[in-house]
This record gives C-alpha cells, structure tokens and sequence, in this order.
C-alpha cells in the first residue's frame, strides 16, 4: 500500500486545463521529486493533496482513505514563504505544530541554529532577507508532524552553499524520521541528489512524462554530483524535460 | 498616528483657535448669551466644577460601561456573522437597520420598555457604539492575505485556529480602524442616552443649562464631552500601538 | 428639610413610591412640586416621590404605560393625546390662564395679530401654530397665508430672533422674563387676550385612568400633597425659587428667582383653590381644535379631567 | 457581501419577525398608541402615502446631497492628511473634536450663522458622513503593502503616483468599510438636520406624528428611513462590487 | 566615468552590520552579477542604490552625480515579485513605464509574449504560478527606461529551460540596447553566463570578497557551458564562495 496516491487527476481553471489525467503514487518513506515546466501545475497538485482545491475528477488516497478536499494531511510548504509577519521566526516555524496541538520550543531553537538562523528567533519576517524567509518555511515544515511532506521549492532563493547545507539536513532528517517526501525543484541536480524516484511533468496541460527511478545508494555524500553516473543522469532527464519545451 | 507623540501641533492649532475667537468675541461685541468668549467659558469651567463633577464622573461610568458593551458585542457580532456565513446573510441587513432606528423614536418605547433605569441607556450608547466595530471587523475579517489563508488551510487549520490565528491578528488593524470611530460616538451616546431621562450626567448638565440660557455652562458642557472623546481616542490608540506593535517594528525600512 | 429626613429614617417602609415625570427641564412650573418634596408634604401623606426628567421620552405615554406614576403635560397635548385613546386624565391645572403667547422683539414692531403678515414665524411644526396664527389673525382681518411659518427646532428664541425668525410662541413665565432680565424689550401677545377658547391649561398635572381607578387614595394624597406645595410657592415665593434652584443647582438661580416673582400670583389666580379646571374651558379648547381640523373626533370633555381629587375648599 | 444576492434569508427573518410582532400585539392587546401592529402600520402607509411622499423626495434629495458632501470631504481630507504628515498631526485631533460637538448645541449657532435654510442643514449631514469615511481611508492608506510600496520608490514613482497607483487602489476595502458606515449614517443625519428647522422631510412628519401621538405614522417614518437606508448600503455594496471586483475575480481558488 | 559606482558604503540595521565599507562600479553597457550567501545584503544593497534606503555611510554615485536616497533613477526587479493585485498582467508590466510617462502597449505584448505568457495578459497576479509572476516581474523592469536595470535574483523560480529562455533573450535585449545591469543571482552558471564581471561578496558584513573579470566572447552561445573553460571558472567561483561559509 502506497503511502500517497494520486488516481487520474484532472483539474481546470476556467477552460485552462491545468492538470490532466495525472497518477503517481509515493511509498512510505519514499522521496520523490517532481520536475517541469514552470506553470505546468506543480504548486496546483499541491493544493489539490492538501486538500485546499477539489480536482474536477480522480481520488487521491493517503494510506487507503479518499482524502479529495481533506486538509491537514500533509505538512506543506509553499512556494511563497507564508510567515504570518506578526508572529516571530520562533512562533513561526512552530505555527504547524500549534495547529496539531503540541509545541515544541527547544526542538524549534535547534532547528533554526542549524538553518543558520540563530540570532533571528524573535526578528519578524520583514526582517529577514528572502533567503532567510525561506529557511523559516522551511523549518515550519519540517516541525510539522504529518508524515507526508509536501515542499514546493524550498531551496530556490538560496545560494549554492546553503542549500548544499540545507539538502544534507533535509536528508539526514528524512533518513533518520522516515517520512516521504515529495519535492517540487526546478533544479535536476538538486532533485537527482535528494531522490529514489523523478516524476517529470509535461508542460500545461500537466501529465506525467517520465518516471525516473533513481539508483544511487543511500547514505549519499555531497561528491557524488561529480561522479559520471551522477552527470549521464543529469543529461537524460535534462534531455527528458527540454523535448517538451 | 503620531498624532498624539507630536501633540505640539494640534495643541497650538486649538490655542490659536481659541485666541481668534478671543480676538472676535471683543472685537465684535458678540453678546455672551450668543457666544461666549473662552475666557468666560473657561472660567465658568473653574467656578462650575464643583457642581458638574457629579454629572462628569456619571458620565464618564455610563461611556466605559457602554462602550464596553458595545465593543464585546460589536467583536461578538462580527465573529458569529464571520464564522456562521448563513447567519450574516440573514442578520447583516438586519444590523444596518438597527442603525436607522432613529434613538430619539427608540427614547420613548426603550423607556417604556425598560423604565428608567441604567439599562436603556446602555441599550442606546450599545447600539451605537457595535455598528462601526462589527462592520469594521467583518471587512478586516474578510481581506485576509489569500496566500497565508492557503497556507493555514493545508497545514490542516481548524475553523476555529485560521480565525484565531489568522483572521484574528489580520483584521486587528481594521478592528482598530473601527474602535476609534466607535470611542468617538461613544460620549455622544452617553450624552444622548442621558437624554432619555437620567438625573445626573453631562447631557442633563447641558439640557439644564440650555434651558436657563447659560450659554456659558452649555459651552463647558460641550468642552468636557470633547476632553472626554479625546481621552478615549487617545487610549485606543495606545492600545493599537501595543497591540499591533508587529507592524512598526518589523516594517523598520518602510521608508 | 433636617427633619423630613428624620421621619424618613423612622419608618421607611411607611413611605409609598411613586414617580413623576415633568414635562421639560425643571423650570418655575413645577416649584410647587419641588417646595411640596422639601417641605415634606410628600412624606406627610406617605408618598416618597422620585422626580423624573422626560429627557427625548415625553411624558404623557409614560404615565399611560404606567412607567411613571404621574406626569406634567399641557391641555392641548392631553387633548391629542385622548382622542388617540391615550388613557391619562388631567388632575390639577397648574396655572389657572395659559400665560403663552407670540413673542417678538420691539423693533419688529409687531403689536397686534394683523402685524404678522408677511413676517417669519418659528414654531416647532404642529399644525396647531399655524390655526392658532389663522384664528388671531382672522379676527383682524390679516391674511394668515403671508406669514412664512419655519420649524426651528431646538433653537432657542433668543438665537432664533437674531436670525430669519420675527416671531415665536413663548411662555412669558419664563422665556418673557429672561428677556427682562437680559433688558431685551418684547412684544408679547398673549393668547388669551384675542381669544377666549385659547385660554387652556398648561401645563397640568397627570395620572393615567388605571391609576384613577385602581388607587385613587394615592392620587388624593398625592394631589393633596402638591397643592400644599404650590399653596406655599404663593405665598413664599422667595423661599420657592431657593427650593427649586437648591433642588436643581445648573439652573440659573437669578432667572428662578425673578420667573417665580411673576408666576407665583399665576398660579391660583382668579380660581377657588388651586388646580381647579373648568369643563368648559376643556370643551372650549376642543371645539377650537375640532373646528380647525386638529382632531379626527371630537373630545369627551369630562373624562378628560377631573377635580375629584383636590383638597376641599375648606381645608 | 453576498447579503443582498441571497436576499431571500434576511427577507424571511424580518417577515418572521413580522409574524411574531403581529402575532404578539393581537396576542397581548398592545394598545396602538403604544406599539401599532404591522398591519396597522402597512395600513397606515398606504394610507400616507399622499400625505408623506413630499417629505420623503425631500428627504432623499438631502441625503444625496448631503452624503455626497460628506464621501467628497472625507474622502479629500483623508488623502491631505495622509499626504502632509504634519497637517495630519495638526489637524487629526481637531476632526475627532469635531465629531464631538453634539449636533443639539451645534445647531444654534449654525442657524446663527447660515440661517434655517438648507446650508445648516449639509453641514450637519456632511459632518455625520466625512468622519467614518476619513478615518477608514486614512487607516487604509496606512497599511499599504510594504513590498509592493518599497517597488514603488525604488521605481521610482513620485508621492503622487505612489499614492494614485498603489495606495489609492490598495485602500478601497477600507475605503468601502467606512462608506459603508457612512451610507448607514447619512439618512439619520438628514432626518435629525431636519429637526434643525425645516418644512418638509421624513424628520418634520415623524416629529408631528409623535406630536400628535400618532404612533403608527412614527413607525412608518422609522419603516421608510429604514428603506432608505437599506437602499444606500446597497448601493454602496454595488459599487464596491464593481470597484475592486479584481478580488473576487483574482483569487478564484480562496477555496 | 562609470556609470554607477559605490564608494565605502556601510550599512547597519539596529546593531546588526549588514554592509561594511562595500564599493565598486559598473561601467556603462556593463554586465555585472552579484553573488554571496543568503543574508549577506544584495537586496539591502539593491536597496541602497534604489534610494529605499539611505547608506549610513558612503556614496553612491551615477554617472557622477550623487544618488544617495534618490529614486527612480535606476529599473528593478525586486526578490519578492510585487506585482499589483488589482492590475492585469498587461497593467502590471507597463507599470514602470508608466510611472515615467510613456506607455508602450504594442511593446508590452510582444514582451508578454516572449516570456511565454500570451494568454495572461488580462489575467490576475492571483491566477499566475510563482515562476509566472517572476517573469512578469521581470518584464515590467525590461520595459523601464532607465540606463541601469538591477535584478533581484530573476530567474530562481523558473525551471532550467525557461530560464536558458530567459537569460539568452535577456542577453539579446541587453545587446542591443547597450543598458548596464547589475545582477543578483545564487546560480554560478547563470552568472558565468551571462556577465562581465562577477563580484564575490562575503557573509555579513558583506564585503567585496573578490571581483571576476569574465573573458568570454560576446555574443555568448548556450554551449559554452560545457568548455572546460567554462567549468574551470565555475569552480574557481565555487571555491571562493566556499571559503567564506
Ligand atoms: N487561481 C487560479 N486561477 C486561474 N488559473 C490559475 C490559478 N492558479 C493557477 N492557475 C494556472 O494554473 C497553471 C499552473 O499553475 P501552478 O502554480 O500550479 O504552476 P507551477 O507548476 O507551480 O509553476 P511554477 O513552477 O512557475 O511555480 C498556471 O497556468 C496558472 O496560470
Ligand atoms: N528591515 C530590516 N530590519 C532589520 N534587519 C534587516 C531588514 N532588512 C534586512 N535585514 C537584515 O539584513 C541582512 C541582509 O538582508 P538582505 O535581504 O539584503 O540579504 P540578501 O543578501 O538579499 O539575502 P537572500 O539571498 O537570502 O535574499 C539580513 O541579515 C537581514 O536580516
Ligand atoms: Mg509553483
Ligand atoms: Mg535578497
């Protein structure tokens, strides 16, 4: 039984058909990214599986229960930050766990100091740079309890350093909890690193083009983006995405 | 908002005010029946004081007591109407016409009602006072940031959580926006609900006075309502500065 | 007032409540309520009075409802207010004359009703003003549709005058006599001067049909109370005023005192005892009304009010 | 907002309450002088009609007039307060002072100054309506996007354009909130400036009619008041429908 | 004469330094990028040389007048889209133009066009996905007239090929125009690609940590990415960064 799975998705908005015909599925503990054209309707799926839109046709099921429309599945982080600007970067980042009813401020702390964010505890998000911004969302997320994780590109506003450090935490948290992932990137090395599984979608309307089933083994350490089986994959999936473009 | 840091301003703006109309009273020899210099007024507020204070402080009780009520109902209101969509198309045209009940018809029939006692003079500043506050709220309540309310929406957000933790803090500005226009109705509605029949009150200060033509007293009369909106706008607006802090303190580069 | 107080601590309970509404702000109409209060008249019969203010309310549907026990009204009020079925009955005649009256300042030169025409009367906006107007104006002759009849509202005559207004219906009692006191010289045209069924009572004293009927003992002790209160308003009237303006300090005390000089002989006047009413004086006024289509039907006088309740002459 | 599409629900809740009205005047024999049943009332409406719809085009004329007076003052005095910080400081106090002279003193010296004709008669109209207004749209103003006013400079728009191309468009919410409360204000200010001293008008009717204990007339002035204020908010609703309908069209999955 | 240079400046936000004795310049019809980590200062500089802020010291000159605080004299894109609600997309890219006078229509929807958006010119910011509005975004600061265009980390939300879209019609444009820009990017490629020079600034207080004078010839084709020149720079930028963090 997969963890998540999405049975022909259909969605519009208006007469602009968005998503069509869609179907993946993710296991548990599984860390599947999701590539494709910008506006082909990744953040839409998103929303679809948090519930927040209804698709015009398909089921989406977590475990085995229809979860169309249901919220609160998931632990989501959008693609715009989404801090609430009156609450601190502390009370932010715990603001998915208050929903679910347990806080927990140390774990909080411990997760900003390694987002690189200590100091900025109790600094409002205007006042942080947009790098910053996205760190906190991302933290949020992760607090979040759920075990299906949703991340609609985390690390785009950060400089190749930090998101190195934030990809291998991300990782080391994933390893050591266990929960899935699905991960939303524009970029292939980023999601070649991360991955067991590339879902490549097809520009509007949104189709699932290619699956690819990443073989590298896990622990994976940072140099292997230089290996040569790290560089063929890059180019069959870049290969893969620019046919349609 | 500064208003009340840079007092300077508007204090010298009142003091010129009071010297033109000084300067004109003399000037013209405008009877003191008619309009009294301020320095009459301002004197028959130091020798009046011992008689008015009663009537202040009765005053000032029934505007807390209202205002208070009005408030929590006006808050009240507007989260029933917010949460209960149903209940706000059904009420919402309802409560604008509670407004259009002229108090001066409503006086007699809330007096019959309810004789003549504090309660229909809280029924009158109440009735005043919720309108702005409820409908202020409402509109804040509904121009929450679309973004943040997806946000809350997916990470699961009861009903209850996106309003307390969204909706609420968001429409705080526009609830603030509401509560001062609110503070400002709510002397005048002490004053007129005084008018329904009281014993002791500014507004019986004002009526006795009018009625034995002390202009003078009538203009006391007036400049203490005045002192005592201003004392009220001026808390709220403390309170907005507490409460929505956020706002000035992280927007520091708002150039 | 030291010992009313004594009595009172003896045995509150004794003391029945009852509550009055007047008819406007405390004024020189009513010292006689207020000397019957602090003189103790009030405790004597056993009634522990509360003084009310009608502010917006107006007085006559709260007697009628029974949210006050008794009231302050006018003849021609009451009079509307019966042939709207409006259960109060007058009590007592407060002043025996109406002492109202169109008011101007001399240099309008308005010395009698012809002297309206084409001047700018102020009124509240009852159609009363304008028949009443009609009926003066008739009788010399004037054409009553030149005067330009404008509702002032809450202005007040003084500030009216100075502006578009040339004349307005005032009390003498009061209004007429801050203008002495202020040194304006009116003109003052009493109502009773040009007409007979003008000269109605107002203000009186009220009491709903209920109350007449279910307890009259309170009423009588009430009455009688309030008599003993204008009876020594007549004859003290210096002692009134200080009464009326220590029982309501914001008014202006010079005012009282020289409005209680003019009124004081007003109140009995020519009557047997005070508060004596007339019925044809009800009727009269009625007529008038009913002739110039101010009422829907025509008044039953005798119910209208009642003498029932007055002290007896010999007391 | 959807108050006036879904009429049907407040419809059905005041003909129930007309149900229960009646039901309970038959029921306890209220006498008419005191509280007419709504038949009575219909019936004098019909009636009345000859007789009251002078003062009722009267009425309205003031309120349109009036009203307008008040959005373009509020409005103006909002956008230069909000424009010259220092006039703002200055004058800010001075306009919730002004909200304070209660209209019953006010009005002798208006009709000092300007006489019993209709000028007296805008002012108090158009100091009821400008202050909801003024405060709403200075609070509006105010709260302007940060990110989207940083844009803004960078870009280097002058205070102007800033201000007719961002904060302008971003305060109309707001803006509307206070219309809103003004719309609802405007016709009890025109019926209580009739009571200053005029010859026709729902104001003039009501106060004979409660003259003359005529009950049933008083409550269909309060009725037609009530109409008339209803018919504003929604006109008001309208307008603010079409004016930013970019945010019911924008944000179609607020799901 | 270069057409923008900073001397000295030094920024602070309450006790926090943020910039510290920062300057360079760029010459007319020149191609600079900016890179450096999360949170160093390149929005706040942006800010700086926009006249959003005030340098707490230091100049900035244009040409060589001193611009310190004064605005409008440079064309921006900011990090977060600020795309104005109410206004369609056709609205919103004209916005810059507008605010200096002219309005270009015809030119609007060619543009609009380009960035793979006809069919949105009428459409709502709220109905555009991220990478959309960053490509409104983008456009609206290509259409201001001014001679120096700052931008904010343009392309981080689109996917790899609508960016090499992006960045080959951005060079095109620049090309033929002849405007300077300066350019915020966390993408080495991407700045290797498309500048002249690259300046290197270190964590906060950001200083110019080093400057890369970039020799490729112009006009510059997709495939030099993969010369072994091109890789050689890359990691000689790599290292310098990773020095720093
Ligand atoms: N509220 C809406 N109304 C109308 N159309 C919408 C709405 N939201 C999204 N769309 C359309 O749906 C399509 C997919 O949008 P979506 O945000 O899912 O794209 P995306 O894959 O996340 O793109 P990006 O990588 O740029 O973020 C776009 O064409 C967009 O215009
Ligand atoms: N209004 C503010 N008040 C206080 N500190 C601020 C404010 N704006 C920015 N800062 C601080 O200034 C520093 C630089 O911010 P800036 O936005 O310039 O970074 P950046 O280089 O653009 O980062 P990123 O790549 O993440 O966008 C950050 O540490 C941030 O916290
Ligand atoms: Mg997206
Ligand atoms: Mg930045």
């Amino acid at each position: 039984m997969a963890s998540l799975s999405l049975i022909n998705i259909c969605k519009s908005f208006g007469d602009k058909k968005v998503l069509k015909d869609l179907s993946f599925s993710i296991d548990h503990a599984e860390f599947v990214s999701i590539v494709g054209p910008s506006g082909s309707g990744k953040s839409t799926l998103f929303h679809l599986i948090g519930g927040l839109l209804q698709p015009d046709n398909g089921e989406i099921r977590m475990e085995s229960s229809l979860i169309n429309g249901k919220r609160g599945a998931i632990s989501y982080m959008p693609q715009s930050s989404s801090l609430l600007p009156w609450r601190t970067i502390l009370e932010n980042v715990m603001l998915g766990e208050e929903l679910l009813g347990k806080k927990d401020e140390q774990g909080a702390l411990e997760m900003i100091a390694k987002a690189g964010l200590s100091g900025y505890e109790h600094a409002y998000p205007d006042q942080l740079s947009g790098g910053m911004k996205q760190r906190a969302a991302f933290i949020r997320s992760m607090l979040s309890p759920q075990s299906l994780i949703c991340l609609d590109e985390p690390f785009s506003a950060l400089d190749e350093f930090t998101r190195l450090e934030m990809q291998q935490w991300l990782l080391s948290i994933w390893e050591e909890h266990k929960r899935s992932i699905l991960f939303v990137t524009h970029n292939i090395e980023e999601a070649l690193y991360l991955s067991d599984r590339i879902i490549v979608l097809s520009s509007r309307p949104a189709q699932v083009k290619a699956v690819f089933t990443i073989p590298f083994a896990r622990p994976r350490r940072e140099s292997i983006v230089l290996t040569e089986d790290f560089l063929r994959w890059k180019k069959k999936i870049y290969n893969e995405l620019r046919g349609m473009i | 908002m500064t208003a009340f840091r840079k007092g300077w301003r508007p204090v010298s703006a009142i003091i010129l005010l009071f010297l033109l109309w000084e300067a004109a009273s003399l000037l013209f020899e405008v009877p003191s029946w008619l309009l009294p210099s301020p320095s009459q007024i301002w004197q028959e507020g130091i020798a009046g004081w011992p008689d008015y204070r009663y009537h202040l402080w009765s005053t000032i009780r029934l505007t807390i007591v209202g205002f208070s009520i009005g408030t929590i109902i006006g808050i009240a209101v507007a989260i029933c109407l917010h949460l209960l969509p149903k209940l706000r198309d059904t009420l919402y045209p309802l409560m604008i016409l509670s407004q259009n009940v002229p108090i001066i018809v409503l006086a007699p029939l809330l007096v019959i009602w309810f004789g003549f006692g504090v309660l229909p003079k809280l029924i009158v500043i109440t009735l005043v006072c919720f309108f702005p506050i409820a409908v202020a709220a409402m509109d804040g309540f509904k121009q929450t940031d679309a973004d943040l309310m997806h946000y809350m929406k997916m990470a699961g957000a009861t009903k209850g959580q996106i309003f307390r933790k969204l909706e609420w803090p968001f429409a705080l500005p526009a609830l603030f926006s509401g509560l001062k226009i609110s503070a400002t109705y709510s002397v005048m509605g002490a004053v007129i609900s005084e008018w329904l029949g009281a014993k002791q009150g500014i507004g019986v200060y004002m009526t006795l006075a009018s009625s034995s033509f002390r202009t003078d007293r009538v203009f006391v009369a007036i400049f203490l309502i005045m002192a005592l909106c201003l004392i009220f706008f001026a808390f709220i607006i403390l309170l907005e500065r507490w409460t929505v802090r956020w706002k000035t303190k992280g927007a520091k580069n708002n150039g | 007032s030291s010992e009313n107080n004594a009595s009172q601590q003896e045995d509150p309970q004794a003391l029945q409540n009852v509550s009055l509404v007047l008819d406007w702000t405390p004024n020189t109409n009513h010292t006689g309520l207020y000397a019957a209060q602090d003189q103790g008249f009030f405790e004597e019969e056993g009634l522990n009075v509360e003084i009310i203010m009608p502010g917006e309310a107006g007085a006559d549907q709260l007697v009628a409802s029974g949210k006050a026990d008794f009231g302050v009204s006018a003849q021609e009020t009451l009079t509307e207010a019966r042939v709207q079925d409006i259960p109060i009955v007058s009590i007592a005649a407060i002043i025996q004359h109406n002492t109202s009256g169109f008011a101007s300042p001399v240099n309008k030169g308005i010395t009698s009703p012809k002297d309206f025409e084409g001047k700018t009367y102020g009124g509240w906006g009852a159609p009363v003003e304008k028949a009443v107007i009609s009926s003066l104006m008739k009788q010399e002759n004037a054409n009553a549709e030149t005067v330009d009849i404008i509702n002032m509202g809450d202005t007040d005559f003084f500030t009216a005058v100075e502006r578009d207004i040339d004349f307005a219906w005032i009390y003498y009692g009061w209004t007429g006599v801050e203008a002495e006191l202020r040194g304006e010289e009116l003109n003052m045209l009493y109502l009773t001067d040009y007409s007979e069924k003008l000269d109605y009572y107002t203000p009186v004293l009220t009491a709903s049909e209920n109350t007449i009927k279910n307890d009259p003992k309170t009423v009588k002790a009430f009455v009688s109370a309030v008599s003993k209160g204008y009876q020594f308003a007549i004859d003290h009237p210096d002692e009134a005023a200080d009464i009326l303006i220590e029982a309501v300090p914001d008014l202006d005390a010079e005012l009282v005192k020289a409005s209680q000089e003019w009124l004081s002989p007003k109140y009995q006047d020519d009557a047997s005892r005070w508060g004596e009413q007339k019925q044809e004086t009800w009727e009269n006024y009625a007529e008038w009304m009913y002739e110039n289509e101010l009422l829907d039907h025509e008044l039953e006088a005798d119910k209208a009010f009642t003498n029932q309740f007055l002290p007896n002459k010999e007391d």
